[in-house]
């Protein structure tokens, strides 16, 4: 099974470099190609590569289905939080120029944001779809989602 | 100041509710919020619709963005209108889930139903306010996507293969639909309806706003299921639980009729498109088609919930012809029927869940007699039914009463006769299940069956109750209906 | 790849009406599914189309470019093809539900599997 | 008290009765009572209302705007006054009537009976007082409604069969033919609201008014005009006092009553003389006359050749109103009162019969004068009247009839009238003949069985309806005056 | 392209018609960059071809490989499919050709973003600046897709639903 060893290794070394560049997406969209959603995606990828090497129990130890659901849930609500925060400061909905007193920094924080909710939701639903797609096949009581 | 935010709270209210939901878990907390937020959105319609009464249509840019560059939510009449029955239908159904969706769905499954619920809810207001044709686009695809979900969610493994009907036709009707606002960007360079509108004459008569018209009619009518492309929609309401019947029956097709209203009398305003292509023709003689056709299939039904499915593609019928007539009677006949058929399918589709909810299956043979076990269940059914049929002092008779008139305003007098003779095979089939309900003789051995919980009764006769309270008093209803009409009128030819 | 005049279009167009065949004459649902991918892909296709600028470059600002390809069709699409994605999402998981409850992928037979029962 | 509030008490009484009725089911004693109590109100209301109309008065009530323009409202005038004063005196006499047949035939389901019976005198009453168009359609639609219960009140399929050709028909002609003409009218006219000489005068042209008038007549099946008229001989099959309150008073004169108002209050008479289709419609009630008399003669049924009898008298009156005439009128509205006191007496003698003596056919009927000599003498008179011999009540409507035909100069019609009384003899006569005078027939079956109680008279409330009614029967000829006077006042301003 | 495409509607073995499928997406992706449109392109590559490649193995592995051969042969979907492609080629009849500048498209609404966007929102990416500002509502719609696919993943497949799906049928069946 040397083969597996050195996928192992090949991995370990490749999957910080990828959860970085998804990280460098993720901040970079604003100035070439990217954004949070394919940094979401990247991220997501990296996870599953780890998930496929050392195996799902493994990777669902390291991040559990309750927290890929609650982050699921989370950028979501980031990104519609957001929007209600323009409201409350005194904007329309979704109105980054009053979330900071200069209206381009507004935008540039809102931005900012709502990209990292986007990220965080598609990375989570990308995890959890691989989870649900993973956990066939076996019998009611170990499947967790 | 939360007034002048309420077109976007409308619709955000549901829509971040649903994640929550995804967060609590707990059947009951998921359920809380879910109520909260649908009555919520309810009150935010009515306010809508009492501002629009007032002050003219609103408008609302999100991000802060003026109209044609950012996204525009803009509500007149026919959009607040629509958003109250969509919301309305939501208040009203929520209370009704809780009992029924405890039978009909796995407990596991319960909060996930929740979420998918204000998913579709939020998606269907989405489209009611927006005032961009791809916004739209992306809602529609929000409900859909709901819906699918919300079908599969039932314990028969045919709602399955349903779904993945209902899928792949939502899917294809979507993207004809976005076929169509390409081909329209492409030749206006906007996507706001409102702006649309007002650059389409210049270009109305090239062969690529043509096509555009078609590919949009073509992918509305899949999600309206006007006939012939209505195939999905029978199986759809047969498997899916009961409440998500009643949902989607009162409030997504309504909705894709109001997104062809849309297209017609706002984006096309300025267009004479009933002249184009034989636009009125065509869509009379389907809609004549489906009045009769569809109601004909639904005499020879068994499953009673399927018997109500084909129903509904014949009242889809009406709502598309009143539109064809593309006059004030007739405009005001599709919209006021838009609202009485929510309610009179809301309420017929509920019965049948309760009944469903004690007898599992809900057709011909299972109901013998029921009408005195659940009474109270059978007769929300009958009150229903009489709407259906068009009876005096009901809901239905409103509408029909306004499509005869619209039709001899007309002179079209096939189009009375079919009119008719659709409400003549009502009485058929209506009348088959009220005779089989009430005045047959209970089976023996049938299973003792008590009344439907009042969580779920209350609910059904709330919109029975409607369907006769608007009956007798159409004027609030008329009104904004008329005035809709003129107003979508009144900016087109 | 520049093509003149419409003919762009017309393989766009021509390449839609494959997934379209494919999606309502295949009887296979993983094929349906994938037939629909195409014919969203080719609609993507067509819209990208539309923003293509002659002499324009790629819509991110920079010194001493004066025309870019238009920018809003690229936006439309970015979520149109996350709409699709989902959308297939969805469906691949409904047809793993079916292939479980009736054993079986294709649409003819899980009709005679449903009369049957 | 307000004649407004009368008016609206009319409508309310049999309402609240049902009500009452249902609650107090349990104790038929109760039940019973609250019944002829509010049977005794609601003619005391009428009674009152009578004092002010016959003084000239014509007084109003609003209910409610259901549309704008379009309102349930009510305005008594003398046509609906006498209908309103028969239909009400004759539920005292069928309750007190119904209470001994009930009880004496061990009827099911006797609650259901007696509620819907109030429902169907409180729609009667609605179409009596009905003030326009819609508000008339409304109650008709309700009295349809109500009397289905107890059509198929015995649940046997043949009942059922019965049911749906009821429904069936009344239902149908009304949507298809009747609401629409009533939709064209509201379109033309602009109003709906009966007003003497008519609403649609120089509003429409010849040819209109011609298919509206078709439309109306055989809109209203509730008249019977051939080929409308199955319904009724299917309706038989509800326990008597049901064919005798409302099959032979109240529905059916709810229909020819609805063609007499809108005669008189919709077209006007002179419209109704310049129409084209009014003298083929005359022929068409001609024909129906004497059709259905033919037809009388060939049943052995004997609730059955009262029934073919029922649709030829009804005949009378439609041609009464299609000659248009003051006379015609006239005496349509006093045979409409006339027929009434007779035919109920028939069918309460038909009912008392089935009681006592188990027989349904005419050839059973041999002798039975000899066991139940007042039931027999009351069928007599009752024949007497309804051939229209002095005496009796049945003369003047006959009367007034032929004058109508006369001053339309239509002399044909007298020979029809003439002809149909005699058919009436050759109908009706044989049966109290054979009854005094022939030997009972000694192979009918009951009479061989021992164990069978041998036939008396009838139960005492029958025989206290029967009697009252045939005295009525008699007073109606002496007291024509009044009527008379009353309903000139409709005709000529 | 057309070559993949056509070859997916003929093959039957489902594997290849995957693998052909992810290849059409990502030939697609590299026309987006040769029509400047490198945004979409990383995201169709990313998404389109990846992703959904994956998802459909995924889903291929939990079914079934080979298609079964099809009987019939489908005139009536052919006639629909032929009509919808006439009433599009007629529909380009009138369309601005390929690439023009000039087209209506390119004048009304984009040429503020591209004018203003980077005074207005900041970002140079142009695209980035209509996706989450000018559009940023869109957006939201979008993620909220992503959430209800995610959700609706769940409903259908999370936690033994697969199992228990499978057990009824074996109790029908026998």
């Amino acid at each position: 099974m040397s083969h597996i060893a050195v996928l192992r290794v090949v991995s370990k070394l490749l999957i910080p470099v990828i959860l970085l560049f998804a990280l460098y997406v993720q901040f970079h969209g604003d100035f070439g190609p990217g954004g949070g959603f394919q940094a979401g995606v990247i991220f997501g990828s990296g996870f599953i590569l780890y998930a496929l090497i050392f195996g799902t129990a493994v990777a669902r130890r390291v991040v559990p289905a309750a927290i890929t659901r609650i982050a699921l849930a989370a950028g979501v609500l980031l990104y519609g939080g957001v929007g209600v925060a323009g409201i409350v400061l005194g904007g329309q909905y979704l109105d980054y120029s009053v979330l900071a007193d200069d209206a381009l920094a507004g935008q540039h924080l809102g931005i900012a944001l709502i990209e990292f909710g986007v990220g965080l939701t598609v990375a989570a639903a990308m995890i959890t779809i691989f989870y649900v797609f993973a956990g066939q096949d076996r019998g009611p009581e170990d499947a967790e989602q | 100041m939360i007034g002048g935010h309420l077109p976007v709270l409308l619709v955000v209210l549901p829509l971040m509710a649903a994640p929550v939901c995804v967060v609590v878990r707990r059947p009951a907390w998921a359920w809380t919020v879910a109520a909260l937020a649908s009555w919520g959105a309810f009150v935010a319609a009515l306010g809508l619709l009492l501002q629009v009464l007032e002050g003219g249509p609103i408008s609302y840019p999100i991000g802060g963005w003026a109209a044609p560059w950012g996204i525009e939510y803009r509500l007149d009449l026919v959009g607040a209108f629509v958003a109250v029955i969509v919301s309305a239908i939501g208040g009203i159904v929520v209370p009704y889930a809780r009992s029924s969706i405890e039978r009909e769905v796995a407990a596991d499954r319960i909060y996930l139903f929740y979420c998918m619920y204000l998913l579709c809810l939020a998606g269907l207001l989405g489209i009611a306010a927006t005032g961009d044709a791809f916004n739209l686009f992306v809602f529609l695809e929000i409900s859909a996507l709901s819906s699918y979900v919300m079908i599969a969610l039932a314990q028969d493994r045919r709602a399955l293969t349903v779904a993945y009907r209902y899928l792949i036709m939502g899917t294809i009707g979507a993207t004809f639909y976005l076929i169509g606002v390409g081909l329209m960007y492409m030749m206006t360079g906007t996507l706001n309806m409102a702006d649309l509108a007002a650059r389409l004459p210049e270009v109305a008569e090239t062969r690529t706003i043509l096509a555009a018209l078609a590919f949009l009619t073509v992918g509305i009518c899949l999600k309206l299921a006007l006939f012939p492309l209505h195939l999905w929609l029978p199986n759809a309401y047969t498997y899916a639980p009961s409440v998500v019947t009643a949902f989607l029956a009162a409030t997504a097709t309504k909705v894709a009729v109001y997104v062809l209203i849309r297209v017609y009398f706002t984006i096309f305003a300025n267009v004479d498109v009933f002249e184009a292509m034989f636009l009125r023709e065509v869509l009379m003689a389907l809609a004549v088609v489906a009045m009769l056709s569809a109601s004909a299939i639904a005499v020879f039904q068994t499953n009673i919930k399927r018997m109500l499915a084909y129903s509904s593609l014949a009242q889809i019928g009406y709502m598309v012809l009143g539109m064809s007539f593309a006059t004030l009677t007739g405009l005001t006949g599709g919209i006021i029927h838009l609202f009485n058929h929510a309610l009179m399918k809301g309420a017929l589709f509920m019965a049948m869940g309760c009944v469903v909810f004690r007898l599992q299956v809900a057709s011909l043979d299972t109901i013998e007699g029921l009408g005195r076990r659940m009474p109270a269940t059978m007769a929300a059914f009958v009150v229903g039914g009489l709407s259906l049929i068009g009876v005096p002092l009901t809901v239905g008779f409103v509408s029909k009463w306004t499509l005869v008139l619209a039709a001899i305003e007309a002179n079209m007098w096939p189009i009375v006769v079919a009119i008719v003779g659709s409400s003549l095979l009502a009485i058929a089939y209506v009348w088959r299940v009220v005779e089989t309900g009430f005045f047959r003789p209970t089976p023996e051995g049938a299973p003792a069956v008590a009344e439907a919980p009042l969580s779920m009764l209350i609910p059904t006769w709330l919109l029975a109750g409607a369907c006769v309270w608007f009956g007798i008093d159409a004027r609030t209803t008329l009104s904004v209906a008329r005035q809709s009409a003129a107003f979508l009128l009144g900016s087109g030819p | 790849m520049t093509f003149p005049g419409l003919f762009n279009y017309w393989v766009v167009i021509a390449l839609m009406m494959v997934g379209f065949y494919v999606v309502i004459a295949q009887g296979n649902l993983i094929k349906k599914v994938v037939g629909l991918n195409i014919f969203q892909v080719s609609v993507f296709v067509f819209y990208i189309s539309i923003s293509k600028v002659k002499g324009g470059s790629a819509p991110i600002l920079s010194e001493g470019i004066a025309l870019y390809g238009n920018p809003l069709p690229h936006v439309l699409i970015l979520t149109a093809i996350v709409v699709g994605v989902a959308t297939m999402a969805l469906a691949l998981a409904l047809v793993v539900r079916i292939q479980d409850a009736y054993g079986t992928v294709e649409e003819d037979e899980i009709r005679e599997r449903e009369e049957a029962s | 008290m307000n004649p407004a509030t009368a008016i609206l008490a009319c409508i309310a009484v049999p309402v609240v009765g049902a009500l009452l009725v249902t609650l107090t089911g349990r104790w038929p004693n109760v039940r019973e009572s609250v019944t002829l109590l509010s049977a005794a109100t609601l003619f005391a209301l009428v009674l009152f209302l009578f004092r002010g109309v016959a003084a000239g008065a014509r007084p109003e009530a609003l209910v409610a705007e259901m549309m704008p323009g379009l309102s349930i409202a009510f305005a008594v005038e003398p046509l609906g006054m006498l209908f309103a004063l028969v239909a009400s005196f004759l539920w005292i006499v069928t309750s007190i009537y119904s209470i001994g047949y009930m009880r004496g035939h061990h009827e099911i389901n006797q609650t259901r009976f007696y509620a819907c019976f109030a429902l169907a005198l409180g729609s009667t009453m609605g179409v009596a007082f009905a003030g326009n168009l819609l508000t008339l359609f409304v109650f008709y639609e309700a009295l349809t409604l109500s009397t289905y219960p107890l059509v198929i009140h015995s649940g046997t399929d043949e009942a059922r069969r019965a049911g749906r050709l009821y429904l069936g028909m009344l239902l149908g002609t009304s949507i298809a033919f009747q609401l629409v003409a009533i939709i064209w009218t509201g379109w033309l006219a602009g109003t709906l609201t009966f007003t003497p000489g008519g609403i649609l005068s120089g509003k429409a042209s010849g040819a209109t008014v011609a298919i509206l008038l078709v439309l109306y007549v055989f809109g209203i099946a509730k008249a019977a005009v051939m080929p409308f008229h199955r319904w009724l001989p299917a309706a038989m099959v509800a326990p008597t006092p049901v064919s005798a309150l409302l099959h032979a008073v109240a529905v059916v004169k709810a229909g020819v009553f609805a063609v007499l108002k809108i005669t008189v209050y919709v077209f006007g008479l002179d419209a109704v003389r310049e129409a084209a289709s009014s003298e083929w419609l005359q022929y068409a009630a001609a024909a129906t006359i004497v059709i259905a008399s033919l037809v009388a003669l060939t049943k052995d049924n004997l609730k059955a050749r009262l029934a073919y009898s029922t649709v030829s008298q009804l005949s009378y009156i439609v041609l009464g109103a299609m000659l248009a005439t003051t006379w015609g009128v006239v005496g349509g509205a006093i045979h409409l009162a006339a027929h009434a006191f007779g035919k109920i007496t028939l069918f309460y003698c038909a009912g008392a019969i089935a009681v006592a003596s188990h027989k349904t056919e005419v050839s059973q009927l041999r002798g039975i004068g000899r066991v139940m000599p007042l039931t027999t003498f009351a069928f007599f008179v009752g024949s007497l009247s309804v051939i229209g011999l002095p005496p009796l009540g049945g003369l003047w409507g006959k009367w007034f009839l032929a004058l109508g035909a006369l001053e339309a100069d239509q002399a044909i019609m007298v020979a029809v009238l003439m002809a149909s009384s005699l058919l009436n003899v050759a109908y009706l006569m044989p049966i109290p003949i054979r009854g005094f005078f022939a030997r009972a027939d000694g192979s009918a079956e009951g009479d061989k069985d021992p164990d069978r109680p041998p036939i008396a008279e009838a139960p005492i409330p029958c025989l206290v309806a029967i009697s009252v009614s045939t005295l009525g029967c008699v007073a109606l000829f002496f007291y024509a005056g009044p009527m008379f006077d009353l309903l000139r006042g409709a005709v000529v301003p | 392209m057309a070559v993949t495409a056509v070859a997916l509607a003929w093959l039957r073995n489902l594997f290849a018609v995957v693998m052909l499928s992810g290849i059409f997406t990502l030939t697609a992706a590299v026309v987006y960059v040769v029509m400047d449109a490198v945004d979409v392109a990383f995201t169709e590559a990313a998404v389109g071809a990846g992703i959904a490649t994956v998802l459909m193995l995924g889903s291929l592995v939990l079914t079934t490989a080979e298609e079964k051969v099809q009987p019939r042969r489908a005139f009536g979907p052919l006639a629909m499919v032929v009509l919808t492609g006439a009433v599009l080629v007629y529909g380009t009849l009138d369309m601005p050709f390929y690439g023009d500048p000039s087209a209506p498209a390119h004048g009304h609404v984009a040429p503020r973003y591209i004018r203003d966007s980077g005074r207005e929102v900041g970002p140079p990416n142009i695209v980035t600046s209509v996706l989450a500002s000018y559009r940023g509502y869109d957006t939201l719609g979008e993620v909220f897709v992503i959430f209800t696919a995610a959700a609706g993943v769940i409903v259908l497949m999370g936690r033994g639903r697969r199992y228990r799906g499978r057990e009824r049928r074996d109790a029908e069946r026998s």
